[in-house]
């Protein structure tokens, strides 16, 4: 059961073109340069590109081929546009209830109280839209796709109008609702921290092509990654997460080491209850890992792992990626430059200690 | 002031054929002139150009020749006049259906014009966005484009009303003036003046003027103050 | 019963009083009138427009009618149209005819001669009078003999040819009218006809009658036309030739 | 056919004199529409409401009648044409002039509804584009509103050219049919039809329809292909 | 010399207010959340807002007063809106010659061809712009703001719709072009990094009201400050930076120590030729910097620094901001576990050594 999805689209001197499936669970990621299509691939799916010769399918059932066109209003689809589309006649109120109103009471799955709650719309709700500041519009444009329990979601850089403290604030929330309504979600960004924070599976798009769409995980042993440009490589752990005292702080334990980590308030405040959480996920960016050769003490790092090195690749900026196995076999990557290389004088198979400087509690 | 205003039986009678007429051709004309201008407005084949140019025409001619040609269609001896008589109805010449039929047919323009104009600005987005919440083509119809094209929408009634309130060389062409049936405010107005009865063409004139000018500041008052509210919105 | 009757406008509002006076000697029956221009109103009938009675300004649209519609009852004369000369801001029997070619003339009003009787013999009559070709920069054309009227009562029109009918009412009486001599211009003779469809409504039958009525010429006549007996009994076959 | 268009001189300077008038009056017209369509599009007064309405009443009247009062307002008994006159200028009535001023006030609606309703639309976003871009506020009327309203001004346009073609009983009694001052078009064919001479009337008639389809057709023809590159703008 | 504006603005629940001068010269952000007023205070800038009571004055030129309000017109001002607004009817081209035409010959000081390259708008220039993705868009909004040579630049989060990817190319253009040509700018952003590398100067705004402007370098000083909301503290020092060999690497020195950094590529092309450059920026993040008690050897971190610590801050969340004092006197701040603090036994005026694991050189 999945998306697919197949368009061969020629518009002008843009060609859209691939075969593809996406996973029908979860938040799959549409990662791409400006102008790559992405926007052109979520109307298809959403059934607004007629022109377009395509043929998708979601869970079984036929969306579009040659011969139908299922519209969109019957294909359950939460939809939120690039710039905010807030419909101008109606208040904030009236444009969430908009859909909620058209959705039959058994597919309703999610209170709008929650969605109220959970971006922050309570106070909003009287206003005209023409009173609301970009961010606070996205923000409603968002509310009003969810209010629907849509079966699918499609997002096209549904965040990126807002400011970095709300973006925060709202991703939790984000990953909270695809996840606990289990709403697949085709998810368009530019940000890496989406990505991480949101996806399960990523197919990154490239003019007018998808790549065959991987999990996330598998996206991530990939040190030349698209979405490591920005912020470099990234490694994800699995292991157990429990919580130790206030402020967030808990152990990150896998069979064979651990981590003192913290996450963030937003994400306990969710979880409020429990303490301890298996099969959980935690990033690091390969530049907050040191490399030393011996397990230094008298030095603020705290979390000390001993690894062997498996793989050192040298990047035309004069920087080094180290792959690093980890007792349990899991891979952590380090960003050293060569001339530390060289000082230290790593070589392939080498024991050493990796020094983690922080790490982020994914999920 | 009091005796300026006293109405005979007569002039009652054609005020209330007046309202009848308007109010029933302006609410024809919307049914009618709507999916006109929304498919006028969507479309851009060559046919689209056909017959918006048609829809057109009937302001070129002289009300009077129009209401000749209709006369000639509609009555007994014109096609469409025959085709109804032959479906045991009545032919349309000289009858207050007909003169409803000849009003839709002349103030058509004014009714498709603005609509045309409105639905083509709306824009595809609205409609994405209320048809992604679940809104079917009809829901979309009545919850976004009416509400959003709502300046459209009055303007288009109001020119309706306004010109087939002051139409009258077509329906005297074709109604023949019969009292209670086809002779309506206007038509008597002409015929007050014909007379030289200028007492009663200005008295009637100006019902129809101060009438008509309360309905327009109405109109155009509640418009507006909804066109200011909406004003900042274009660009969300 | 009722009765429809269409009358040509220059018949406004004589006919008010005529069907005034036929109403109360035939209690009972009830007379519409459907005033126009005799064109339109003989195009209506043509097309099957419910006029029972019609009465023209003119003799040829009633014959035109009774030629198409073989039922309509033989036209009859019943009177005949005054044209006067008449101006607001002056006394019209002051003019004379030379006199409209005087400057301060600027703008004579006369009604359509291609479409009002009263139009043609009022081109009929400036032809008799040899100033047709002079006053031409002058003329304006009004589309019946009563916009004519209102041209000149307006005063945009200087002086005005139009039918004694209408200078007797109470808005022309300010200024006093000059008959034009009748041997100047074709008699203006009106003619009626009860249509193919008044044939079967008795009250058409009476009211065509009531028109030739003493009473009903005498109004007629004391309107500003002339009498069915003061053109004499003519037959419009007999006055065609 | 070739018989059936053999134009007489009379028919021929009725043609052109017709054109020359609605060339002159949809100029003018757009002239004179423009700023005040501008004016009602951005204004939220109760004044605003009522020079909008103001601007529909010639609607209301019978043709005829609208015709004897401005007759009556600008003949040399008039103030108006009392005015003109004392200043050494003509007075209005019987005049091309005259008939010009009266198609100006028949069609003012017909070209200040279209055109204020695309203003009012336009928002104010581009205009505020401009001036940044160091746009005067001509230049920006020039090369932002108009393109940006050409819908909206190729309907007040067509409309008002239209309008002032069919249009007949103002000017039949403003103008009083003088061949080659004002007898266009739409009176010719009135008098024709009036006189049972209907082969006139009909192949009058039909030219006016085919010429007026023609150039409908043209201009829309246009419009469409513009709107249609546009529309996908709408929210860009 | 300078941009003062004093406004006092109730518009129903909002009420902007403020008496604030900016400096007219370099970059000023506005930073604050979604709603605080950003947009509505760059309107009244650029005279947008008539119903405002508000005295605008730039570089002594009264603007806006009482009794008058110079048109946008003839402000110069470059105005770039959050939503890209090309004009529908224009090409692309058009769109960006437009407000070129309308400069003076005498003012032109940016050349198309360089802004067109710097933008990449080379390949778009034939295009409408309903054929443009909404990244390319606001590109465009961007350099046709930029063909004027405008005297003072109004960016309303013009990146926001940037990928990451073109929204690093961009940047260094960004700045340079606002340095070279000496525009002077005010920037509404959300992004940290955005203020980082652009602004000379911050103005935190909340709720309808601006903080005093402050160079940014006195901004980064207060670890408490919102830029740091977002990505943690970050220090800011001042030195020489020497370029070695090649891949940007150099040597970032100051009178008593040096550190090995490296530069972006986009930098290095930007001022290829030159080899050293006096009074450059370096950017720090608290969280890459350590602390050991002795100077580690076999360790990948290159930077050791001697330090003294003059500061510790208790955050709530578990952390401590440790404020090192470095052997020249500037500052530099250390992001720690309050284990590690307790650990390692830090106290006020302790030496330690400050190990840094990467940083960012700006301008
Ligand atoms: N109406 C159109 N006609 C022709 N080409 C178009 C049209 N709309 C978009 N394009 C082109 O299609 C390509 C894909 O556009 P699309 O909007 O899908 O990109 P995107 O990946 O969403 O970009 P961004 O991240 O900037 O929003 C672009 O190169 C654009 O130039
Ligand atoms: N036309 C309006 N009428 C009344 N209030 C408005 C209007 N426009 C905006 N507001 C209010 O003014 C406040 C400031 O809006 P503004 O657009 O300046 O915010 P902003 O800081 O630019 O936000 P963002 O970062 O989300 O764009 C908001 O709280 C908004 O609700
Ligand atoms: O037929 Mo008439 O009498 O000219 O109006
Ligand atoms: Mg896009
Ligand atoms: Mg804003």
């Amino acid at each position: 059961m999945s998306l697919n999805v197949s368009v061969n689209w020629q518009r002008d001197a843009f060609c859209l073109q691939l075969a593809q499936s996406f996973p029908s669970k979860g938040v799959t990621a549409l990662y791409g340069p400006s102008g790559c299509g992405k926007t052109s691939l979520l109307r298809i799916v959403a059934g607004l590109e007629r022109g377009a010769m395509s043929n998708v399918s979601f869970n079984g059932v036929d969306w579009q081929n040659e011969s139908l066109c299922v519209p969109l209003e019957k294909r359950r689809i939460g939809l939120v546009f690039q710039e905010a589309s807030l419909l101008p006649h109606l208040d904030v109120r009236a444009n969430l209830e908009y859909g909620w109103r058209r959705t039959k009471p058994a597919q309703r799955r999610l209170a709008p109280e929650e969605i109220y709650r959970m971006l922050a719309l309570e106070s909003l709700l009287q206003h005209r839209t023409d009173q609301l500041s970009g961010g606070q519009r996205q923000r409603v444009a968002l509310g009003r796709a969810l209010m629907t329990s849509p079966d699918l979601l499609l997002l096209d850089e549904p965040l990126a109008a807002l400011d970095a403290v709300a973006k925060r604030q709202i991703l939790p929330y984000l990953a909270r609702v695809v996840r606990d309504t289990e709403t697949p979600t085709l998810l368009v960004t530019h940000s890496t921290d989406e990505v991480l924070r949101l996806a399960d599976h990523i197919g990154f798009m490239e003019n007018g092509s998808v790549a065959p769409v991987v999990r996330l995980a598998e996206a991530l042993q990939d040190p030349s990654s698209p979405l490591f440009a920005d912020e470099g490589a990234v490694s994800v752990l699995q292991g157990q997460f429990v919580i130790e005292g206030n402020g967030g702080w808990g152990m990150f334990s896998t069979t064979s080491y651990h981590l003192h980590v913290r996450s963030s308030p937003e994400y306990m405040s969710l979880h409020s209850g429990s303490t301890a959480f298996q099969n959980h996920r935690l990033q690091i960016y390969a530049r907050d890992v040191s490399i030393a050769l011996t397990d230094p003490t008298q030095i603020s790092i705290q979390n000390h792992l001993a690894a062997k090195i498996s793989g050192l690749t040298e990047k035309d900026d004069g920087l080094v990626l180290v792959r690093l196995t980890l007792a349990d076999g899991q891979l952590l990557m380090a960003e050293l430059t060569s001339a530390s290389v060289s000082r230290l004088g790593l070589i392939l198979g080498m024991p050493v200690w990796a020094l983690v400087k922080s790490a982020a509690l994914l999920q | 002031m009091s005796d300026f205003f006293a109405f005979t039986p007569a002039d009652w009678q054609a005020i209330w054929l007046t309202l009848k007429l308007c109010f029933i051709t302006t609410l024809l004309l919307m049914l009618l002139a709507t999916p006109l201008a929304w498919w006028l407005a969507r479309g851009g084949s060559w046919f689209h150009t056909v017959v918006q140019s048609l829809v057109a025409l009937p302001l070129v001619l002289p009300p009077t020749v129009l209401g000749f040609y209709l006369l000639i269609l509609l009555g007994p001896q014109g096609w469409i006049g025959q085709t109804l008589e032959s479906m045991g109805l009545n032919h349309l010449a000289f009858s207050f259906n007909g003169i409803v039929v000849a009003s839709l047919i002349y103030s058509l323009p004014f009714a498709v014009q603005p609509l045309q104009d409105a639905f083509g600005r709306l824009g595809h987005r609205p409609l994405e966005v209320a048809a992604s919440l679940g809104a079917s083509p009809m829901d979309r119809l009545l919850t976004v484009v009416f509400p959003l094209c709502r300046g459209g929408l009055v303007t288009a009634a109001t020119l309706s009303f306004a010109h087939t309130m002051g139409e009258f060389g077509v329906i005297l062409m074709l109604g023949g003036s019969i009292p209670g049936e086809t002779r309506v405010l206007s038509v008597m107005i002409y015929d007050y003046a014909e007379a030289l009865d200028f007492q009663n063409a200005h008295r009637l004139s100006l019902l129809m003027l101060v009438f008509s000018f309360l309905i327009l500041v109405a109109v155009y008052g509640r418009q507006r103050r909804f066109s200011l509210f909406a004003q900042r919105n274009v660009n969300s | 019963g009722d009765a429809t009757v269409a009358a040509a406008s220059s018949l406004r509002p004589t006919l008010d009083r005529l069907v005034e006076a036929f109403e109360q000697s035939h209690p009972g029956d009830h007379v519409i009138l459907v005033y126009g221009s005799s064109g339109r109103l003989t195009t209506q009938i043509l097309h099957g427009a419910p006029f029972d009675v019609f009465m023209a300004a003119n003799t040829e649209f009633p014959e035109q009618i009774a030629e198409s519609q073989p039922e309509t009852s033989v036209p009859r004369l019943y009177a005949a149209g005054q044209l006067v000369m008449w101006s607001a801001s002056r006394d019209a029997r002051e003019i004379g005819w030379q006199g409209l070619l005087k400057p301060e003339v600027r703008r004579i009003a006369i009604a359509q001669p291609d479409v009002a009787p009263y139009g043609q013999r009022a081109r009929e009559a400036l032809i008799h009078y040899g100033i047709w070709d002079q006053v031409q920069d002058k003329l304006v054309y009004g589309e019946s003999v009563s916009q004519t009227a209102r041209m000149a009562l307006s005063g945009a029109a200087d002086v005005a040819l139009l039918a004694a009918s209408l200078a007797n009412q109470e808005a022309m009486q300010q200024q006093p009218y000059m008959r034009v001599d009748a041997t100047s211009h074709l008699p203006l003779n009106q003619s009626m006809v009860v249509t193919a469809r008044g044939q079967s409504n008795p009250v058409a039958a009476a009211f065509s009658q009531f028109v030739m009525s003493s009473q009903a010429q005498s109004i007629l006549s004391s309107a500003g036309f002339l009498s069915a007996r003061q053109v004499g009994q003519q037959t419009p076959a007999e006055l065609a030739e």
